[in-house]
């Protein structure tokens, strides 16, 4: 069937298109931070997918592994993506303070009510 | 030396024939005017009363020093152009100081004395004054033109700036005269000679002076005087110039004075048919045919 | 040398520790922070100076003891160490403007602070592709929370709408990152750029790392969300976007720019245009101060992006442009955001209380000056060889664009320099604690210091070329003096450069000493008026020298950058000059937008002229071949806008006649004369035989021919007088460029003549004028009258110089017209040669409405009690009366040298002379000879009316027709008001404003389309997402279908 | 590993995903929404397993769908109690 | 409807430009040169059984440096951001009964089990951010269980200071000791596989755990409920 890697491809890609779908279209703060969320989690799957070899195992050398080079996936694209989590983190932390901060002035969770600055 | 003392008796000597046949054309005009309406006209000698009567009386008042000037750039301006035409051609004695400055000079040289008298009624502070000045201002702008166009035009015939040379080319019969080689810068010439002799049609601006308010009660005694002898000979220098430029210059004295006479003429001739312009009428006049019949002379000879 | 990583590791360090002060004991807190930046912008400097010094070569630190690609490296070459200690001091200077927020926030601030600058120096420093995704993510989320500062509902909004745009492109730039990596197989730089796999690998992995770098530049129709931040946060956040964000981004930029390969290059040089016309164009209807300053540092940055896009063609020079540029635009940015901190009112307008604050209203206008790329500043030079290059690469229409969107930024700039200036609408005071005021000197300084080092680096061996700038900069300085001093030391300088130029130039090269005469000379009696004014007249002496060192310096020019750089100074001066006048903010404006566009339309055409010659000196002018029509077009239109010809006219009357009375007469009778210098130059380089009927000649016959029909008609109808004058000087500019443009030995003769007379005259008028408006304070004519009484002197000389205007016989102006006659007949331009004759005897209705309507007729009762003008008025006019004199009876003398000096040029029928008759082949012409006569029979009648009449009693003007009751209004009688009424019916159409309304309806469309573009920044954070994703999809596809 | 077990469920994982990423964008309640994007990131975790990855699928399971959720309802009680 | 077409239209561009990148991809068969060396001489240079941890600590230590400062930003922005704003004061109500006690029963394992995380990250999957998630998540819970008690605020700051500074010595002392910053070899590499191994890595990994742990608590707690606001 479909190699694994072109699944997750597949996911991953159609994860990132529906996230940036949703932060276009949905008027709600709160769903713009969630599709923010989606966005970073198909990025993370692609990351991986990318980072994969066929029938290969964790870059983890315990007992069961005897010659690494032959055996493990690609460690680095799991290093980014591990770091890239704690970022989306990070970042969807500080959206959120934004959009409790916002909330508190207009009373409306709607993003079009805050035009202030135009032109 | 001794030829400037003797140049400056002949000059002086033209400067007395000009000025009293001058002054015999007005009266000999002023009669023929009369009797076309059916009046007897002047005497011949009124001219030379009126003024005698002039320097006679003693001036009694004054606006300033601008006001005296007036009259004073008035006389330089008709006596300077004088100085600088060439009279009679081919005698050094009637050439004045012809040598000293050629067409350009007598062309620019209008304009001196009439700036002085546009000052000096101005300064009188009679605002007729101020209107007929911006009359005659506007009026001569446009007068101007056919008149530089006619004289680009002779100065490229004839290759020269000089008045004299021009002369001098003219001379041998009526076929050579430049009225007859080039008629139609002739043409936008006299057109603008009615302008220059403000006669007739384009009188308006010295209309105040008929009115008894007009600036010339001001001026009286010997101002009036200088400003009627200034008159006078502008008339002669100025028919003189035309001579010169369109009908061969003069060998001699009658020669000079039949044409002059003549010359004015045509002003008078026309002057008694048209009634007065009114500014704008004028001015579009001028910017109407002279200025086509100038234009078709550059373009003749570019 | 202390290694690049210790900036992480202190800056980490202290923030870390940072956390120990609770609220309590901000003291200490406070002093850790300042230590770290001191001590990060101490190894900035410190690799700086390494660098500088020259022994030191680029070094690559290694993180974790292992080789790059294994692991992650920072580089520290040349370039890093000027980013970093430009980074670093704006971050201490950001710092200390910002006191008094630390000291309210406490330590979380000042972490997010410190984090903020170490994050943009890694980004500088770091060869590693994934940790730029980091570091680039630490300083979004430090600047968006920077935004929260001022805490009101605008600044959290701005934040927000930065942070999800920074989340966004931050995103892509990961999916970017990972596709690097899997095709290019690493992550380090160095590699990734020679890796041939990213290649192979189609356009899309290139496109994903490029794309985000310039969207982090904030392109044009994708940057609402940066906008916002410019506007809504705290001035110093402004600041450090505009200073320390944008310079660290484009770096980035350069770095990355070789993967996208040469469409990589044409994408980003495209997109920078963009950028660079969009957002000056948006910038035009700006009203708030900090929205503009964020359109025009957006617009910078995109000038930055065509330069990184141009690299290929640009070379080894494009480091040194995009550094000239970034460095003005770092220094004036900053010092304009804080200013506007302190002013922290949101109106253009409000800038006016500056002018209580004589120092920061200097540094106001200097930051303003360099921002829009005029010499002596750094960014002026980063475009000059932008420009150069791009002419010598031979692709015009870059140069047209470039040259466009900065005269679009010139008009926003200058018009808020106005309101800076003049503006008194002000209510409010402001307060200027020192610790905000310390920051924007210590950037004035910098600034100051670059000039110094760009003037020194181009110019090092010709400095004494610019010892007339340093004088009139010594004037800056000497401004607190008393105004009789500072006028007495400025014309001790004057003369003394006056000397220089006499031992220089005379004998060597006389047409430059000519014109050096009417600079400098008339410099000194145009000053001389200055002696009437009281106090310290701030800013004047300062303005005027600069006018006259610029003057002076275009005449000593060698090559096409000294004279542009002369050119400029003297727009400076005499922009600062004319806005001094009471109301003169809108034509002072438009003055200065036409010097600019001039200027711009001169330095593109100086391009065209120096692509493929050598040099840049001036003989290149002569022999241009790149486009060569097109060059000496360009160039004629930038000195014809100085001269005022015929549809680059309207900015002269309102300039002149609102400028000061002692102003005027410098700008009008001087500065008129540099465009006709240039226009000398120029037609020198066209060449005698080349131009028996060169293309450009002719129209310039032709418009010389109409400016002079015009300007004469419509100085006829004015009812001011100074506009009266400066519609004539338009008109007798027309004549210069007409007689200039014969190109042949009498042509250029008489243009000589007229540059010698108008000079004369109109300063003598001008000064009358001045002096006779200093008594009566009004400009309307119809006000003034009967003033021969009260003012005989002035009366005088102006009547001479009207006498001179008009050409009439015994003075020189007579001159003038005779040599054009000749000059004219012998060239057959018979059609032209009449309309300037036509044009010349208009001169005379409006000489006469000069003289009657101000001197003659009634006196106004008002005017009873007025003096005569000052004396300091009238020694300059008796000085060039005597000039006129001098030129009248003997004019040999003048025109003789005149003569040597064309038949240079021009050797063919000269003007002869036999014993003082001047000869041509048409004509003759004895000056002597002619005033001789004339002034003997002047005075012989004189004499005798004076004689005869001496009796005479004086009778005042009002017991005329009256008989002695005077009128009980005494304005009926005096006919000055429309005087020409008659002949406006008749020829008053030609003066109809059409130009006016199409250079009117030009202004309005610029602005139209300027306000229609701002329109797409609605202010929805959405949509901002939505333009980010649409530019990046839209580019993508053109670029995928073009290939 | 590329076992055909492996492959079948990394299809039906990847469906929920998405299904639960619709659900996350449309629903009208605003926690039904968090918990769906929750539920995405669990997902994801085991995705991340398949993929063998299991330092990353630790992450994104305790992160992702652990703390942004917690993260995620705290605003939201935040922002309602501002509300009233 | 125009509006969601093109809205459309731009996101089928966007999945057409990720499509012209993957289209062709398909796994490779070998790993690429740097990973290769990771795999074969990398266990030795560092000696930790967990390559991503190697990666993530040694190799790549500026990123997690970068990453553990990120978080440590968040906190201090939403610390002076949030604490600023006067929001009402919500009176605690109580949590519920069986909140109470799973919460006594649960917190002791999933602290344990948190430690136990970023103790071994070395050798088996996890790391000091999985293991400081997991502790948050325990703290959480029991401040969720009884909130009258509130969090004494100081404690996490401190800690997370002190971890931090501890983060960067390490680093200053890969320096001075080993061959670069956050070089792991300061103290020996030890064998792979045994607990005291990998150099420095385990210790740093406790400390990114302790951090991680604090500042995300402390961001929960700042989001929940706004102390008194005690800026002056």
């Amino acid at each position: 069937m479909m190699a694994l890697e072109h699944i997750t491809l597949i996911i991953g890609s159609s994860l990132i298109l529906l996230g940036l779908w949703g932060l276009i279209t949905q008027k709600n703060l709160i769903k713009i931070v969630i599709s923010f969320t989606l966005v970073d989690a198909g990025i993370h799957i692609l990351m991986i997918s990318l980072g994969y070899l066929k029938n290969r195992t964790a870059p983890i050398v315990d007992g069961t592994i005897d010659n690494a080079v032959e055996q493990i996936v690609d460690p680095i694209p799991q290093a980014m993506v591990l770091t890239a989590i704690v970022i989306g983190l990070g970042i969807t932390a500080l959206m959120l303070s934004f959009v409790i901060r916002l909330a508190k002035d207009k009373n409306s969770l709607n993003v079009s009510n805050f035009k202030d600055l135009k032109w | 030396m001794e030829n400037i003392a003797a140049k400056l008796l002949w000059t002086f000597l033209g400067l007395l024939i000009v000025l009293n046949w001058g002054m015999l054309k007005t009266s000999i005009v002023r009669k023929i005017v009369a009797r076309v309406g059916g009046r007897y006209g002047i005497r011949w000698y009124q001219p030379w009363i009126n003024l005698i009567k002039l320097y006679g009386t003693r001036g009694q008042l004054s606006h300033g020093v601008m006001f005296y000037l007036g009259p004073v750039f008035r006389i330089a301006g008709g006596v300077g152009l004088f100085l600088f035409m060439p009279l009679i051609f081919g005698d050094p004695r009637w050439s004045n100081f012809a040598f000293a400055g050629d067409l350009i000079l007598l062309l620019y040289f209008k304009f001196f004395g009439m700036l002085g008298m546009a000052l000096g009624a101005g300064e009188g502070g009679h605002p007729y004054s101020a209107i007929g000045v911006s009359r005659g201002l506007s009026q001569y702008t446009t007068v101007e033109i056919p008149f530089t166009l006619g004289i680009i035009a002779l100065a490229v015939q004839y290759d020269t700036l000089s008045l004299t040379e021009m002369v001098a080319a003219q001379q041998g019969g009526i076929a050579n005269w430049t009225i007859v080689t080039n008629p139609i810068a002739s043409a936008a010439l006299l057109f603008s000679m009615l302008g220059i002799f403000m006669h007739a049609p384009f009188d308006l601006v010295k209309a105040p002076n008929e009115i008894p308010i007009g600036p010339p009660t001001e001026y009286h005694g010997s101002y009036l005087g200088v400003l009627r002898t200034n008159a006078a000979i502008m008339h002669i220098t100025e028919a003189v110039l035309f001579m010169n430029l369109l009908f061969g210059g003069a060998n001699n004295w009658i020669e000079l004075i039949i044409k002059t006479f003549l010359i004015y003429f045509i002003t008078v001739f026309i002057g008694v048919v048209f009634p007065r312009f009114r500014i704008e009428q004028s001015v579009r006049f001028f910017l109407g045919v002279p200025l086509i019949l100038g234009i078709l002379a550059i373009i003749l000879i570019m | 040398m202390v290694t690049p990583i210790y900036i992480i590791a202190i800056a980490l360090g202290i923030a870390f520790s940072l956390g120990f002060f609770s609220k309590g004991s901000k003291g200490i807190a406070s002093s850790l922070f300042y230590l770290a930046l001191t001590a990060l912008t101490a190894i900035a400097g410190q690799w700086l100076i390494a660098f500088l010094t020259g022994d030191q070569s680029t070094v690559e630190v290694f993180t974790s003891g292992f080789k790059p690609p294994f692991s992650i490296s920072l580089q520290m070459g040349f370039e890093e160490a000027v980013l970093l200690s430009m980074i670093n001091i704006a971050g201490l200077l950001g710092a200390v403007y910002l006191f008094d927020q630390f000291k309210k926030y406490g330590a979380h601030l000042m972490i997010t602070y410190l984090l903020l600058i170490m994050g943009l120096d890694v980004i500088v420093m770091t060869r590693d592709l994934f940790n730029l995704f980091v570091f680039l993510e630490i300083a979004s989320i430090a600047m968006a929370g920077m935004a929260l500062i001022t805490n009101e509902g605008k600044s959290v909004q701005a934040g927000f709408k930065y942070l999800t745009a920074t989340a966004i492109i931050s995103a892509f730039f990961l999916i970017g990152i990972i596709f690097a990596y899997n095709f290019g197989d690493s992550l380090y730089i160095n590699e990734l750029l020679m890796s041939e796999g990213i290649l192979k690998a189609g356009m899309v992995v290139s496109f994903l790392i490029i794309m985000p770098l310039i969207l982090e530049l904030k392109p044009f129709p994708a940057n609402g969300w940066g906008l916002d931040m410019y506007q809504a946060t705290h001035p110093a956040v402004g600041a450090l976007l505009s200073g320390a964000s944008v310079t660290a981004s484009a770096y980035v930029l350069y770095k990355l720019a070789p993967l996208g390969g040469e469409i990589g290059y044409q994408v980003i040089a495209i997109l920078g245009l963009i950028t660079f016309l969009g957002s000056n164009l948006a910038g035009l209807k700006q009203s708030h101060t900090r929205r503009m300053l964020g359109y025009s540092s957006i617009a910078q940055t995109g000038l930055v992006m065509i330069v990184i896009g141009l690299q290929p063609m640009l070379g080894e020079m494009t480091l040194w442009i995009a550094f000239s540029i970034l460095i003005t635009n770092f220094l004036a940015k900053s010092g304009l955001f804080w200013l506007a901190g302190i002013i922290n009112k949101d109106e253009l307008k409000s800038w006016g209380i500056l002018r209580k604050h004589p120092i920061l209203l200097f540094l106001f206008v200097m930051f303003v000056i360099a921002l829009s790329g005029l010499p002596p500043f750094p960014a002026f030079f980063g475009k000059w060889e932008l420009i150069m290059a791009l002419a010598n690469s031979g692709n015009a229409w870059w140069i047209g664009l470039i040259l466009l969107g900065s005269l679009i930024e010139a008009v926003y700039l200058f018009r808020w320099v106005g309101y800076g200036i003049k503006d008194k609408s002000f209510d409010f005071s402001i307060n200027c604690s020192t610790y905000k005021t310390i920051p924007i000197y210590i950037m004035g300084a910098g600034l100051i210091a670059f000039v110094g080092y760009y003037l020194n680096h181009y110019f090092g061996d010709v400095v004494w070329y610019f010892i007339p700038l340093a004088f009139a900069a010594l004037m800056f300085i000497l401004d607190f003096l008393p105004a009789k001093l500072k006028n007495i030391i400025a014309i001790i300088g004057m003369g003394g450069y006056a000397y220089y130029m006499y031992d220089h130039f005379l004998g060597v090269d006389n047409l430059r000493f000519f014109f050096a005469l009417i600079f400098i000379v008339g410099g000194i009696l145009t000053l001389i008026p200055g002696f009437t004014k009281s106090g310290k007249r701030l800013g004047f002496y300062p303005a005027a020298l600069l006018m006259f060192s610029g003057l002076g310096m275009l005449i000593s020019a060698t090559d096409l950058l000294q004279f542009f750089i002369a050119w400029e100074i003297m727009t400076i001066g005499s922009y600062l000059l004319i806005i001094r006048g009471k109301n003169s903010i809108k034509h002072a404006f438009s003055y200065m937008l036409f010097s600019l566009g001039g200027a711009f339309t001169m330095l593109a055409g100086f391009a065209f002229a120096q692509s493929g010659n050598p040099g840049i000196g001036l003989e290149v002018l002569s022999n241009m071949n790149y486009l060569p029509g097109l060059a000496a077009a360009l160039i004629a239109i930038g000195f014809m806008t100085k001269t005022a010809s015929l549809g680059l006219h309207i900015w002269l009357p309102g300039a002149h006649a609102e400028a000061e009375s002692d102003v005027s007469p410098m700008v009008s009778a001087i500065l008129l004369k540099a465009g006709v210098f240039g226009i000398i130059l120029l037609f020198i380089g066209i060449g005698a035989e080349a131009a028996t009927n060169h293309p450009l000649t002719y129209t310039l016959g032709w418009l010389g021919a109409l400016t002079a029909l015009i300007g004469n008609l419509g100085a006829a109808f004015q009812e001011d007088a100074k506009r009266l004058l400066a519609w004539s000087s338009i008109g007798q500019l027309g004549y210069i460029l007409f007689a200039f443009s014969i190109m042949t030995h009498l042509g250029w003769l008489a243009g000589l003549t007229y540059t010698a007379n108008h000079a004369a005259f109109k300063a003598i008028l001008f000064l009358g004028i001045g002096g006779v408006v200093f008594r009566t304070k009004t400009h309307n004519m119809y006000e003034m009258g009967g003033l021969i009484k009260k003012m005989p002197l002035t009366f005088i000389t102006v009547l001479f110089a009207i006498i001179t205007l008009a050409g009439i016989p015994p003075l020189s102006g007579f001159a003038g017209k005779w040599l054009f006659y000749n000059a004219v007949i012998m060239k057959e331009w018979y059609l032209q040669g009449t309309i300037v004759f036509f044009a010349g005897i208009i001169a005379f209705l409006y000489s006469f409405r000069i003289l009657y309507a101000v001197f003659l007729g009634h006196l106004k009762d008002k005017h009873r009690k007025i003096k005569e003008a000052p004396i300091w008025y009238l020694i300059p006019q008796f000085l060039l009366m005597g000039f006129i004199m001098l030129f009248s009876m003997q004019p040999e003398l003048i025109l003789r040298p005149f003569g040597d000096m064309i038949s240079a040029y021009f050797p063919t029928d000269a003007l002869t002379w036999d014993n003082g008759t001047a000869l041509t082949s048409l004509g003759y012409w004895n000056g002597f000879r002619v005033g001789v006569i004339i002034f003997i029979l002047f005075g012989i009648l004189f004499g005798w009316l004076f004689l005869t009449s001496r009796k005479v009693k004086k009778i005042k003007s009002f017991n005329i027709v009256y008989a002695g009751e005077a009128p009980e209004r005494p304005e009926t009688t005096h006919m000055a008001h429309n005087l020409f009424a008659g002949y406006n019916k008749a020829l008053g159409f030609l003066v109809a404003p059409g130009i006016t309304n199409i250079w009117k309806w030009i202004d309005e469309s610029t602005h139209d389309l300027g306000d229609f573009i701002r329109r797409i920044y609605t202010g929805n954070a959405q949509t901002y997402l939505v333009h980010i994703v649409a530019y990046t999809v839209i580019v993508f596809m053109l670029i995928n279908f073009s290939i | 590993m590329e076992t055909n077990l492996n492959i079948i469920l990394a299809i039906v994982i990847g469906v929920l995903a998405l299904v639960f990423a619709i659900i996350a964008i449309y629903h009208k309640k605003l926690s039904v929404a968090i918990i769906a994007s929750g539920a995405v990131s669990l997902m994801a975790s085991i995705l991340f397993l398949l993929l063998s990855a299991p330092d990353v699928a630790m992450t994104e399971a305790a992160i992702g769908s652990g703390l942004s959720v917690i993260i995620f309802f705290y605003a939201l009680s935040k922002i309602r109690k501002q509300h009233d | 409807m125009i509006k969601k077409l093109t809205f459309l239209a731009l996101i089928a561009g966007f999945g057409y430009m990720l499509w012209t990148g993957l289209a062709k991809y398909n796994a490779a068969e070998s790993l690429n040169r740097i990973s290769s060396y990771y795999a074969q001489d990398g266990l030795e240079e560092v000696g930790a059984a967990n390559l991503v941890t190697a990666v993530v600590v040694t190799y790549r230590g500026l990123d997690t440096l970068g990453e553990v400062s990120i978080l440590f930003l968040t906190a201090s922005i939403l610390g002076f951001f949030l604490v600023s704003g006067k929001g009402p004061k919500i009176p605690l109500q109580d949590s519920s009964e069986i909140l109470k006690t799973a919460s006594k029963l649960l917190e002791p394992i999933i602290l344990l089990f948190g430690i136990y995380v970023f103790i071994n990250g070395h050798l088996t999957p996890g790391g000091g951010f999985q293991g400081g998630a997991i502790l948050a998540s325990a703290l959480i819970l029991a401040y969720l269980a009884n909130p009258k008690e509130g969090i004494n605020k100081s404690i996490f700051r401190i800690t997370e200071s002190i971890s931090g500074v501890v983060f960067i010595l390490i680093g200053i002392l890969g320096i001075v000791l080993a061959g670069g910053f956050l070089d792991n070899r300061i103290i020996p590499v030890g064998s792979i596989g045994d607990l005291i191994s990998a150099g420095i890595i385990p210790i740093i990994y406790i400390f990114v755990g302790m951090k991680v742990g604090a500042e995300l608590t402390s961001i929960v707690t700042n989001l929940k409920h706004s102390p008194k606001n005690n800026v002056e």
